[in-house]
């Protein structure tokens, strides 16, 4: 797509780089904008009032605090393993970006319109746990090594109800391609995945609570991949100070911290391109009606951007709402709820479409 | 497996529930305020800074013996008859030279003990709490109205009457000596 | 408590030694525990306390009995109000003086609001230590309210001063008894509010019951006192077993653990315990505004506190457990020896006990439902 | 419930030369104890079921101060033999009755026995008489300083003649 317009005048080379550098432009101020919301939405369920001072209701506390983790020193703890000390935030962040590629914004860009998408997602976000477990090894701190081992168990462990319930999605449509799969659900709500896809008839009624409960089983497994809470417990800082970035501070933290909220975003995205409509309205579109079509795309962007988002306010909401599970439990209610349930609704979808 | 089901249930259950809550809490007014800008009124008995109204002290020392960490230091010097100090607002005389009074408010416990026991209700507590200094030296008041100089010429005084004093201690006993004894420290 | 099968003796790992503290977010003050852990299973806990010690007991012995009330305060710095009383109480017992009717009503008043603010901290600290931050803030929105009415009432909202022996400093100021009555119409409705966020949340509940269980026979013998014997099963009440000042006027339920999600004395027990206390206190609380005489609350206040020699032991029923306060006397206007029972330091024994055989995350919940507070372990 | 002479005559009966006597420190009467059978007391009290005392509420450490006073020149001063004592208060939760044990030992060798087999509590309330007092609890299971640093080598604060140290670790005392 945009990849394909741009190496038509310029060549394939710097093709790349500027389809690679546009989530960029995206994610920093999604980043910024997401800690903002996220300091917000938590302060008003505290009746707190939240940052007021810098800008209209501390709107530009997020570029005052980036200012200061640029400006602080980079502190390396003397013990710590330095390559990998600093390698392992780039690694954390490359992982989160490079979901970014085939994740659909709109119809107009998606930076690799892969045929495995989904599955070329999960197995990239996969690099996040190098990059953590790098970091918790590295720090040469035992809280870190504990978060490390934590997240890495987890996020290995949560990795399998999200492609089972991925690969329901795919005896269903037959496409792994994000790209497709967004086509497929476009035109109306009702064809939307969690509402049963295209499929019609009795067998969609029977879909449907299916599909729902398949939903909340991604978005529980995705909410455990990017450590967030009630699976926070890499970070638990109640017990594990904070987890595997205990020693990390400055632009390195900044790091960590980006690519927690870029991951939060990728995860919904994911969520939303698989059961939401990815970049579909579900109304229909204005540039359709008042016939300007290069409209278009950019209401796709905006409705993607809105779920994206909305599902990111969920995350917070529950974050502010519920405590931390054990990690024990958290092994529980992986192996023991989601992964049976999601095999069922895998099954019986399954046997629904051979029907 | 009843039980895994009603553990599925209350899980989902209960984080409804919570959340419910939650979010009726994001449209409860805000119960904090915009310090610097925004001030609470406080009430009429709060403890804060330390103050001296000198006009009334009387240099009696209770709240420097009052004191649990010993924050008040006072010295005095006896008046010399003839000299007038004035009457306090309640009508006590005065009869000590205050020539120090410092308060070490960075050790100050804000426990009011000293209050209490004042004849004269001359210290009391404020309502000012915004004090704080960049150098610790800066916490010790002094509220001594007398300066330098009145101090060493009022401590003058006093040593003068009492080797004056001494003198016609001394005086009846041998014939006048040529000098006045030593005053006694 | 979690079977693992890897520890058997067939397969041996080499422990870790996790230092946990004095620095640390969830250890409550400045405690160090050092945690032996194989894998993220406990084989042992060792708390090493005095971080915070400040001489207490040697500074009483150079200070008059009046002086030592503000660094009473100091000690149990979440309950200052119920150290103060335990203090007055003792000296008062000393010197064999009665206090007027007006100055026990206050006492109980301020003792049971103390209690409520008290215990709002450790369920809002508990709900922190187990990750759920929006409670803590919901509880200290109802601790500020309360502090307020301090404030009116002595000037203070942490460090009172107010109680002392033979009386207390100020009268209650006229506003007091309506605000506090708005106060305990406005709490209620939070207690069910917090139960609902927290106390029935399934994920909470997994977290805590079953969790650090403390049987009744080893909580009598570790002194363990407070809700966190009651949680144990053991109806035992000072306000009620060994009453001081007039609790035996007020009609009060002592509650008891029952076990309602896990064993009794879980630390799901020991929490919940103090949400039920909190309901208890708003009963005394509305009985005694309603009773309230008036009268002179200064009047008992002796001018020189001089006991003759002799020693006594009193203790009162403090938030956390039974404060005590041992004092002997020389006859002097010092004391002799002033030793503090903190309920806290007593508590505080049985954290090794039971912290055996859970994970790492269970530690911060044990130490949560035992509910110390640093200043009173250490003194 | 049980008073305290009712208690101190079961106790004289059975342990007739252990018990010293009964001394009056209004508002309390206190039973003196032997140091060395101090653990044998305790025992039987909490064992005997008419006794049942199960519960130690507190175990002080204190220096009597009642040797004889040498004022040293500076301004210090020292007490030369006296005695330092261990206060027990313990009561039944069952009978409700309450009972104060005292033992004194001699400042220069003071050795009593530990009660930490029989009210587990004792433990740290007897670290910490040995921390600020410096009595030795004998079968202790751990008898280390517990508010005091650990490398506190001046000596036991709440002594009356106790004098704070110059440097602590090439720190200044006070600051």
């Amino acid at each position: 797509m945009i990849f394909d317009y741009i190496s038509s005048f310029l060549g394939a080379i710097p093709a790349a780089v500027i389809a690679g550098l546009v989530p960029m432009v995206f994610i920093i101020p999604f980043a910024l904008f997401a800690v903002y919301w996220e300091r917000k939405v938590s302060a008003h369920m505290q009746d707190r009032l939240g940052p007021m001072r810098v800008g209209y209701h501390g709107f530009l506390q997020t570029i005052a605090d980036i200012l200061k983790l640029i400006q602080k020193e980079d502190i390396v703890a003397s013990a710590a393993d330095k390559p990998l000390f600093n390698i392992a935030p780039v690694l954390t962040f490359t992982g989160s970006y490079a979901a970014f590629a085939a994740i659909p914004f709109s119809s107009a860009y998606i930076g690799a319109n892969i045929d495995l998408g989904v599955l070329y997602i999960i197995g990239v976000s996969g690099l996040v746990v190098a990059g953590l477990l790098m970091a918790g090894w590295a720090s040469n701190n035992k809280y870190s090594l504990l978060g490390a081992m934590r997240s890495a168990a987890q996020i290995v462990s949560y990795e399998i109800p999200t492609v089972i319930v991925i690969l329901t999605l795919f005896s269903m449509v037959g496409t792994l391609n994000l790209y497709e799969l967004s086509e497929l659900q476009s035109s109306n709500m009702f064809n939307w995945m969690i509402f049963g896809g295209t499929v019609t008839g009795w067998k969609k009624i029977v879909l449907i609570p299916l599909m729902f409960a398949a939903f909340l089983i991604i978005y529980l497994t995705t909410l455990a991949e990017v450590n967030r809470t009630p699976f926070d417990i890499p970070e638990a800082e109640s017990e594990l100070v904070s987890g595997y970035h205990t020693e990390y501070s400055g632009m390195k933290f900044a790091m960590f911290f980006l690519a927690e909220y870029a991951n939060m975003f990728a995860v919904s995205a994911i969520v939303t391109s698989l059961f939401l409509g990815g970049y579909h309205s579900p109304f229909g579109y204005l540039g359709n009606t008042i016939g300007i079509t290069w409209l278009v795309p950019i209401e796709q962007f905006f409705w993607f951007a809105f779920k994206g988002i909305a599902l990111v306010t969920v995350q917070m909401w529950l974050r502010w709402t519920l405590p931390r599970l054990r990690v024990d439990q958290l092994m529980v209610v992986c192996w023991k709820y989601l992964i049976p349930l999601s095999f069922l609704i895998f099954l019986i979808v399954s046997l629904l479409m051979v029907l | 497996m009843k039980q895994y089901i009603s553990n599925i249930y209350s899980a989902l259950a209960t984080v409804f529930i919570g959340m419910k809550i939650t979010f009726k809490h994001l449209f409860v007014p805000a119960v904090t305020i915009q310090y610097p800008d925004v001030r609470v009124t406080l009430p009429g008995r709060v403890r804060n800074r330390l103050y001296v109204n000198m006009d009334d002290c009387i240099g009696c020392d209770q709240c420097a013996r009052a004191c649990p960490v010993d924050c008040i230091s006072i010295e005095t010097v006896k008046s010399v008859p003839g000299e007038d100090l004035g009457k306090t607002s309640n009508g006590k005389k005065k009869a000590l030279w205050v020539t120090k009074f410092d308060i070490d408010i960075a050790k100050c416990c804000y426990c009011q003990l000293c209050v209490f026991p004042c004849p004269t209700e001359c210290i009391y507590m404020t309502d000012v709490y915004e004090f704080s200094e960049f150098e610790r030296e800066n916490l010790v008041y002094s509220y001594i109205t007398l300066t330098k100089d009145e101090v060493l010429e009022k401590k003058a005084n006093f040593e003068k009457f009492e080797a004056e004093k001494a003198a016609q201690k001394a005086a009846p006993k041998p014939p006048a000596p040529e000098k006045p004894a030593p005053p006694q420290a | 408590m979690i079977e693992m099968e890897t520890t058997s003796t067939n397969l041996r790992t080499q422990e870790m030694v996790l230092n946990m503290g004095p620095q640390h977010p969830s250890t409550h003050g400045v405690l160090r525990l050092e945690i032996e852990l194989d894998g993220e299973l406990i084989v042992d806990v060792r708390p090493h306390v005095g971080y915070l010690h400040r001489c207490f007991e040697k500074h009483c012995e150079a200070m008059t009995y009046p002086q030592i009330v503000p660094y009473v305060d100091r000690m149990d710095y979440l309950a200052a109000m119920y150290s103060e009383i335990g203090y007055a109480v003792a000296v008062e017992r000393l010197l064999g003086i009665e206090v007027p009717e007006r100055v026990e009503y206050i006492r109980i008043i301020m003792g049971e609001l103390q209690r409520i603010a008290s215990h709002l901290v450790a369920v809002g600290t508990y709900g922190l230590d187990i990750g759920a931050f929006t409670p803590f803030l919901y509880c200290f929105r109802d601790r500020e309210k309360i502090l307020t009415l301090f404030e009116m009432t002595c000037g203070a909202r942490l460090l009172y001063n107010y109680i002392w022996p033979g009386g207390v400093s100020h009268d209650l100021p006229p506003d007091f008894i309506r605000m506090t009555k708005e106060f305990l119409t406005e709490f209620k409705p939070t207690i069910v509010e917090l139960n609902n966020l927290l106390s029935y949340n399934k994920i909470f509940i997994e977290r805590t019951a079953n969790v650090g269980i403390l049987p009744l026979e080893t909580a009598i013998n570790y002194g363990v006192t407070g809700p966190n014997l009651r949680a144990s099963g053991l109806k035992w009440d000072l306000r009620r077993d060994d009453p001081y000042s007039i609790y035996d006027r007020f009609d009060f339920e002592i509650p008891v653990g029952k076990g309602w999600h896990g064993t009794v004395g879980d630390c799901w027990d020991r929490y919940y315990l103090r949400m039920i206390e909190m309901e208890q206190s708003v009963r005394i609380l509305e009985q005694a505004i309603e009773q309230i005489p008036e009268g002179d609350v200064t009047s008992a206040i002796p001018k020189r506190i001089k006991p003759v020699e002799g020693q006594i032991y009193t203790r009162v029923e403090n938030p956390r457990g039974e404060l005590g306060y041992f004092i002997v006397s020389k006859g002097g206007l010092q004391p002799h020896r002033v030793k503090v029972r903190a309920p806290s330091f007593v508590n505080l024994e049985i954290l090794g006990e039971l912290c055996k055989g859970h994970l790492v995350a269970d530690v911060v919940a044990i130490l949560g439902s035992i509910d110390i507070v640093l200043g009173e372990v250490d003194r | 419930m049980k008073t305290t002479e009712e208690i101190f005559e079961v106790l004289k009966n059975r342990y007739s030369e252990d018990i010293i006597g009964i001394t009056n420190m209004p508002p309390e009467k206190i039973i003196d104890v032997k140091p060395d059978a101090i653990f044998k007391v305790s025992a039987f009290l909490i064992n005997d079921p008419d006794l049942d005392f199960d519960n130690l509420m507190i175990l002080s450490g204190l220096d009597d101060a009642n040797g004889t006073k040498t004022n040293q020149p500076d301004g210090s001063f020292e007490f030369v033999g006296g005695t330092l004592s261990v206060v027990y208060h313990i009561e039944s939760t069952k009978h409700r009755h309450k009972l104060v044990l005292r033992v004194s030992v001699p400042k220069e060798n003071p050795v009593t026995e530990s009660v930490v087999k029989v009210w587990a509590c004792a433990d740290w309330h007897e670290r910490e008489a040995y921390d600020m007092v410096g009595v030795i609890f004998n079968n202790h299971p751990n008898l280390i300083r517990i508010l005091m640093p650990y490398d506190w080598d001046a000596g036991y604060p709440l002594r009356k003649d106790y004098k704070n140290p110059e440097f602590y670790q090439g720190m200044k005392v006070p600051y």
